[in-house]
């Protein structure tokens, strides 16, 4: 069986579906959006850059989910580690590039973990639902940051909802010119690569593997389970804050209102196709960034309106949640 | 301010207050049965876009809100036929069709919105829909008449509906084995009752109702569709059942505070010499959705087999 | 068969290699078509070509539409080849969707909200040949220029007849951004220049498509006592019509950027056209001619006529009222009237 | 004798990798108390099950009162008067006893209106039956002999002529099981038929008429009970002679291990589940606590695990102040806990049999270098415990949830005995698992003994804890109620004390 290419299959036939009903001919529809995901070196470097975030937050998810908690708030995750790059680029200008990229960065990861973690809190110490307090939360990250742009932060000279340029020194190097495709792309990678070993290679991603199957079993093995809970959404918090930071300091160069447009809620896709292993999350990754990418370029040259892609990649998930993918991540309790 | 000011201001609050909280009853009612049996739909959002664009497109062609309504609510049962089949007879998990179905109501409706009304943008914005009716003599009464008494059927029908949806959930058989199935599915099996059939009459009960709290948005509260136009509703309505205990009055009356909460937020704005950011007051539902967890301090009596599926062995 | 699904990441790696197949299928399948597909575009390079970055849905009412009503209008008039995408609202996409635009050898790209000006910026140097236009903005640098609508002086028109008919005003935004607040202050000045305590209230929905917020929101400001509600929501927007709709005669609006009539047949004072795609087409026209140039940024207002109008119903306003807007706009022309002072 | 109210012909059922019933056949008369006996794995719940609808069969047919019936739920069982109450039982917790006691009686449209109504009829039945129950409590709120009784009464609200009773004595104190048993009898005398499922040979000699013994999924045969006698129902239940005396009970005792003093510990509602109890383990001594379960047993080992906080008193062990510590540091001292429930505590099902080697030691040297796993080293400990304790496996990257329940237990006690405990804790440790795996586990239990290891043994096996036991501890209501040492002519004794007599007022009594 091939359930994640059968699933990309169905998707994409009941994408042509929808194109034929709308008067579009699937196939050169499909024709220019592979050409603009992949049809040339610009466009491989455009679907890398979409990729970039989706891989990072996939990542983390991956990590979240395996240790059975449901992180829906990696889009307010980003929003928080935006605000802090942003904040963290602004206000300390004077540094050199290979002390203030690494602080932007970390600032950013650090506030994604707070946020990340706060819904890890309420979950330990409340109980609270991390279900509905995630999304609660990205409602609030969301929300700040447009009080954010269009109040303390918002730039000096203009008087549009965006805050000043970060420094020169916080922009990450570009690596493939005269593309846009810049390091954050490679630390994507790293942190893929990174995330897998932790949670399959180490002892500490053993306990949070056990944390998320059962409970029991990990407090058994004298785990801390709550703080298990806690290190998972942290984390999951940071990478999507680590992303937030990488799309401000590779991309965008400054906060705007809406500085995602959604890989929060693509990444829960990305991690879930890729079965919550960072090493498919990549491919899944790359998949969904492509997607992304494709379809603005399939708009451009086609006139297919691009909202498309949120219907192929919404079936891609319900064809692999109907072929089974997804039921190999069970707990103890499932088992009779 | 004017004690006569702040009455008239707090009429006109509580006369939105139930305008507003009327998408959040209707769907966060069906989620509550929904997740009684046992099956989270964290895609709500979805579901309602697809019932206000059904509604919309249906009412546009024939005129007629009413058969709006009623295909909205087509609409709606046929997501929750999807929905029960993937997650229910194929055991898929229930987070990942939710994120799915969020994403397909997204697209879907926008595409096919472009597709079917980009040449009759003018007009597709002029068609019926339910109007308010005015309750004679009951709508002049001081204070509460326009709040009570001069509103649009759909407004008017949360009550009957909540009622008679609390009454389906605790003094019917089928209400009982839906309790029954969230909490201990395997009982409801040995008792000779189909845990599959009640979970699937459950999620489209759910749908159903979700699609109706979309359809309001397009037929009843105002008369257009737009890409979006819950804007994040459904998932105010998947706190609502959580802060409402899972009970259908608790889902009524939370989401009329957070109608309360919506209206005042908007009324505030525009009385002047209030100078708090509009995004603090737009913050408040969400802002108090965390407080209720604090302040509970108890674990939520979610139902205990809510998000699990079941296998029979 | 139920044990074989327990999770185990061993198992993960096959699906690992599905998902390489489905790349290199992919590749395969689309590599026909796609060099095709690209070959059909090269020799077309006389052709005049505009693009549009739009931030939001083209028919998404209000703002967003009037720009893709500017690209219809230049292909109708200027023969040119159009096209658009609709960028998701991350600022982080935008240089990308300039880049293609300018490297398939567009001569115009119009990017629609300020918020396009910083991408527009890092890709202007790259491609000279190509003029880079930004809605709402103010820069001029290069082959970057900034085109604005001066919605201030409009909306000062609505203030007066506002002021001078009815109660108090109500008026409602999408998100507080410079294009709206700056509307929002020209119906200000308006007002206080027919009545400075005619009352005025503001309020922001926090979204461009929540038109039963906008809904709630205009029939609370009924409340509260205003006669005229004005929106400047986009889609949301029609929410205010219905609103006005329902509470029947007396209670007055405008329709914004375009015809709103139907909307709210009995309370539409008038409407605020804003055929931005004649001021488009005027530029596009001297593009293709190969002869636009501009020491500055470009600002439509009312002293462009054929581009920006207020257009009162027939018999709602009176001579009066009528007078007043004509001398406004004289004013405003001659610089005697400045729409945007700030307010104290 | 009397006419047949129930006939299964060759009845087959598969499920995937286990065939749990080889064409059974098989004859209930009406009015007879019937036993099914068989070991655990035996087939005997899931061929009730068939005839209860819950299951349906491969092939094969059921007759009922001579008709040829198909029984696709439970639904239509209950329509022909088959009732059955279940090993674990079937009740919602949340809802009332009456609620639970009409759920899937009626058809969903149904208003049920007068609750009130059926409450009455409940409680008149169980006047009627001697079954006492409030019908508006809910259900939660019941001992497990009251929710037993709910089982009971639900069937005979529906108004059975055939109860199945799945092993109903393995919750009940030996008191409270010959009331049951009685019940059942009398019962039987009004034209009740009665399955009686069990493996408890006692029981089959009290209350049945017939017995039909199962084996591996096969009828071996069919008896009346006059005939028979345990030793040869033993024998056709396990295929050969069994000497069910186990191994010597002799243990050098040393210094106190582990030493309770007034403890007391809450349950996971909140409520005092342990009194304040108060004993001592030595090495090279078994204490066995006997007890119905439920009373405090499993809270006891939790909080001695370090798995539970303790409310009040203070645990020592090995000198060391023991209470609300870690698991982990725990089992750095030489603590070692065989959980009551492997599945949800003992082993992580998806994860392999190598993986689950190394639950305590996932993180130390030599397993872990840096935070990393070490593959090899891990996968070469578990090939040694596998084949120490012979477990049966295609290898050990197999997933532990595809072993027998007796394998997974050989694992677990192999992981938790390779560190040579100074104390060891097991709690149920055959429970569900086959008899072969019993033995085992019973012989290493009793070799940590004499290696001189101290032993605290939770069981509600009578039978293991006088094999295994030095001494007893008789647990009721959270309580000690008396101590014995582990001999099974004080039976009576012992039964009286788990019902709540305490040592004193027994004594009294007699």
């Amino acid at each position: 069986m091939a359930p994640p290419s059968a699933a990309v299959a169905v998707a994409l036939l009941v994408g042509g579906i929808l194109l034929l009903f709308a008067g579009y001919s699937p196939l050169k529809a499909y024709a220019v959006m592979w050409t603009g995901a992949f049809g040339s070196l610009n466009n491989l470097a455009e679907t890398l850059l979409k990729s970039t975030p989706l891989i990072l937050i996939g990542s983390g998810l991956a990590v979240a989910f395996r240790s059975g908690i449901w992180n829906i708030g990696a889009e307010g995750q980003l929003y928080a580690g935006a605000v802090a790059a942003t904040l963290a680029g602004i206000v300390f200008t004077g540094l050199p590039a290979f002390l203030l990229v690494p602080l932007v960065l970390m600032a950013g990861m650090l506030s994604g973990a707070i946020w990340g973690g706060l819904a890890g809190f309420l979950k330990v110490r409340f109980g609270a639902s991390e279900i509905v307090t995630t999304i609660m939360l990205n409602f609030l990250a969301i929300i700040a940051t447009s009080y954010l742009v269009t109040g303390p932060m918002i730039e000096a000279v203009g008087k549009f909802p965006q805050t000043a340029q970060i420094a020169d020194a916080a922009r990450l190097p570009r690596i493939l010119l005269p593309t846009r495709l810049h390091v954050g792309f490679l630390l994507s990678l790293g942190v893929a690569v990174a995330t897998y070993l932790l949670l399959f290679k180490s002892s500490r991603g053993y306990a949070l593997r056990t944390v998320g199957i059962s409970p029991d079993a990990a407090r058994y093995a004298g785990i801390n389970v709550g703080a298990g809970l806690l290190a998972a959404m942290a984390i999951s918090g940071g990478v999507a804050g680590l992303a937030g930071a990488v799309e401000v300091t590779g991309l965008t160069f400054r906060l705007y209102q809406e500085i995602s447009p959604g890989y929060g809620f693509d990444g829960i896709a990305v991690a879930l196709l890729a079965n919550n292993n960072p090493i498919g999350v990549i491919f899944t990754g790359i998949l969904f960034g492509a997607l992304r990418s494709g379809s603005e370029v399939m708009q451009m040259n086609a006139q297919v309106p691009s909202v498309l892609v949120s219907v192929i990649q919404g079936v891609v998930l319900l064809s692999a949640a109907a072929l089974g993918v997804f039921r190999i991540t069970q707990t103890n309790n499932q088992e009779e | 301010m004017d004690p006569l000011v702040i009455v008239s201001f707090l009429a006109a609050v509580l006369a939105a207050t139930w305008r507003l909280a009327t998408p959040f009853i209707y769907t966060s009612l069906g989620e509550v049965f929904s997740e009684r049996a046992g099956v989270l739909n964290i895609g709500l959002e979805g579901v309602m876009l697809i019932g206000a664009f059904t509604a919309f497109s249906i009412t546009f062609f024939t005129g007629s809100p009413v058969w709006g309504l009623a295909a909205a609510m087509a609409g709606g049962l046929t997501c929750g036929l999807l929905f029960a089949f993937l997650t229910v007879s194929l055991k898929a998990n229930q987070i990942v069709v939710g994120a799915a179905f969020n994403l397909v109501g997204l697209g879907l409706t926008s595409f096919l919105y472009r597709s079917i009304f980009s040449g009759r943008m003018e007009t597709a914005r002029e068609y019926a829909s339910f109007s308010p009716l005015e309750i004679p003599l009951l709508s002049r009464l001081p204070f509460f008449g326009e709040a009570l008494f001069q509103q649009n059927l759909m407004v008017y029908a949360t009550p009957f509906v909540v009622l008679a949806g609390a009454f389906v959930l605790y003094r019917t058989a089928f209400g009982l084995s839906v309790r029954s199935t969230g909490e201990h599915p395997r009982t409801v099996d040995a008792a000779g009752l189909p845990v599959g059939l009640i979970r699937y009459a459950s999620v489209l009960i759910g749908c159903a109702l979700a699609a109706v709290g979309g359809a309001y948005l397009t037929v009843a509260h105002t008369n257009q569709f737009n890409e979006g136009i819950t804007s994040g509703r459904g998932f105010i309505a998947l706190a609502v059942v959580v802060i409402g205990r899972w009970s259908p009055w608790g889902a009524f009356f939370i989401s009329l505070l957070f109608g309360f909460f919506y209206a005042l937020q908007l009324r505030l704005q525009a009385v002047s010499g209030i100078t708090i950011p509009y995004q603090f007051l737009q913050a408040l539902p969400y802002l108090l959705t965390l407080v209720v967890f604090v302040t509970l301090r108890k674990r939520a009596d979610a139902p205990s087999a809510l998000g699990v599926p079941y296998k029979s062995s | 068969m139920h044990k074989r699904r327990l999770h185990n990441f061993f198992t993960v790696k096959n699906n690992l290699w599905h998902l390489v197949l489905i790349s290199l299928g992919l590749f395969l399948s689309a590599l026909a078509g796609g060099c095709s597909g690209g070959a059909e575009k090269r020799d077309d390079s006389d052709v005049f070509k505009v693009g549009l970055l739009s931030p939001g849905p083209v028919n998404g009412q209000g703002w967003t539409q009037i720009a893709y009503e500017a690209l219809l209008k230049i292909e109708k008039e200027l023969g040119a080849q159009i096209s658009y995408v609709e960028v998701e609202q991350s600022p982080a996409l935008f240089e990308r969707a300039f880049r293609d635009y300018a490297s398939q050898g567009y001569q115009m790209v119009l990017g629609h909200g300020f918020e396009f000006q910083d991408a527009a910026l890092a890709v202007a140097k790259d491609y000279p040949d190509t003029w880079f236009f930004i809605s709402s903005s103010k820069i001029h640098e290069g082959n970057v220029v900034g085109v604005d609508s001066d919605s201030s002086q409009p909306f000062y028109l609505m203030g007066i007849a506002a002021a001078k008919m009815g109660r108090g005003a109500g008026l409602i935004g999408g998100v507080e951004i410079p294009p709206i607040t700056n509307a929002f202050i020209g119906f200000t000045n308006g007002v206080r220049s027919v009545n400075p305590d005619f009352p005025i209230s503001t309020t922001y929905l926090g979204s461009w498509t929540d038109a039963a917020a906008a809904k709630e929101a205009a029939l609370s400001m009924i409340a509260e006592g205003a006669d005229f509600i004005i929106p400047d929501a986009d889609a949301a927007g029609s929410g205010v019509y219905q609103a006005l709709n329902e509470t029947g005669p007396g209670y007055w609006s405008f329709g914004i950027y375009n015809d709103y009539t139907s909307q709210a047949p009995n309370n539409m004072m008038g409407n605020y056209f804003n055929d931005y795609g004649q001021g488009l087409v005027n530029i596009a026209r001297q593009v293709r001619a190969g002869n636009f140039e501009t020491q500055s940024n470009l600002v439509f207002g009312v002293k462009d006529r054929d581009v920006i109008w207020v257009e009162f119903e027939e018999g709602r306003a009176s001579a009066e009222v009528l007078e007043s807007v004509e001398k406004a706009i004289e004013g405003i022309i001659a610089g005697s009237i400045n729409t945007l002072a700030p307010i104290r | 004798m009397s006419e047949t109210i129930l006939k299964l012909d060759k009845i087959v059922k598969t499920f995937p990798g286990t065939v749990a019933n080889r064409g059974i056949s098989l004859e209930i008369r009406k009015g007879e108390i019937h036993c099914l006996l068989g070991e655990n794995g035996a087939g005997k719940t899931v061929l009730m099950s068939i005839v209860y609808g819950l299951h349906q069969a491969d092939s094969g047919h059921i007759f009922y009162q001579g008709e040829p019936i198909d029984l696709r739920s439970p639904k239509d069982a209950i329509k022909r008067g088959i009732g059955m109450v279940h090993q674990h039982f079937m009740l919602v917790p949340n809802l009332t006893v009456a609620e639970n006691i009409i759920l899937g009686q009626y058809p969903p449209w149904k208003v049920l209106r007068r609750m009130d109504q059926v409450e009455r009829r409940i409680e008149k039945l169980s006047q009627k039956f001697g079954l006492k129950i409030d019908p508006k409590a809910p259900v939660h709120r019941l001992s497990v002999g009251e929710q037993q009784r709910v089982e009971i009464l639900k069937a005979l609200y529906h108004g059975v002529d055939l109860l199945i009773l799945d092993e109903p004595t393995a919750v009940l104190t030996p008191q409270e099981s010959s009331g049951l048993l009685r019940f059942l009898k009398e019962m039987a005398g009004h034209g009740l038929t009665v399955i009686f499922i069990t493996h408890k040979l006692d029981e089959v000699m009290q209350v049945s008429d017939r017995v039909t013994v199962l084996r591996d999924g096969r009828k071996v045969e069919t008896v009346d009970t006059s005939e028979a006698n345990p030793r040869i129902l033993a024998k056709l239940m396990v295929g050969r002679e069994v000497f069910l005396e186990q191994p010597s009970k002799k243990g050098t005792q040393g210094e106190e291990v582990l030493s309770v003093r007034d403890l007391s510990v809450d349950d996971e509602r909140r409520l005092p589940a342990v009194k304040g109890v108060t004993f001592s383990v030595r090495s090279g001594e078994i204490v066995g606590i006997a007890g119905v379960s439920g009373n405090g047993q499993s809270e006891l080992a939790l909080a001695l695990a370090g798995l539970s906080p303790t409310a009040e008193g203070e645990i020592e062990f090995c000198g060391e102040v023991a209470h609300n510590i870690s698991p982990r540091k725990l089992s750095r001292l030489g603590f070692a806990h065989v959980p009551e429930d492997r599945h949800k505590m003992g082993i992580v099902l998806p994860f392999t049999v190598a993986e689950n080697c190394i639950l305590h030691d996932f993180d130390n040297h030599p397993y872990a270098r840096n935070g990393f796993l070490q593959s090899k080293t891990i996968t070469a400990h578990a090939n040694d415990l596998a084949q120490r304790y012979d477990v049966r496996l295609s290898g050990v990257e197999q997933r532990i949830g595809e072993l027998s329940g007796g394998n997974q237990q050989k694992i677990v006690m192999a992981r938790e005995l390779h560190r040579r405990p100074r104390l060891l804790l097991v709690n149920e440790p055959t429970r569900g698992i086959d008899i072969g795996a019993t033995e085992f586990v019973r012989r290493q239990i009793a070799a940590q003994r004499d290696a001189g290891a101290a032993v605290l043994l939770i069981s509600s096996d009578l039978e293991e804890l006088f094999a295994l036991s030095d001494r007893l501890l008789i647990f009721f209501e959270g309580r000690i109620v008396g101590e014995t040492p582990a001999r099974k002519e004080l039976i009576e004794e012992i039964g009286l004390m788990m019902a709540g007599k305490s040592m004193e007022s027994f004594s009294a009594e007699k």
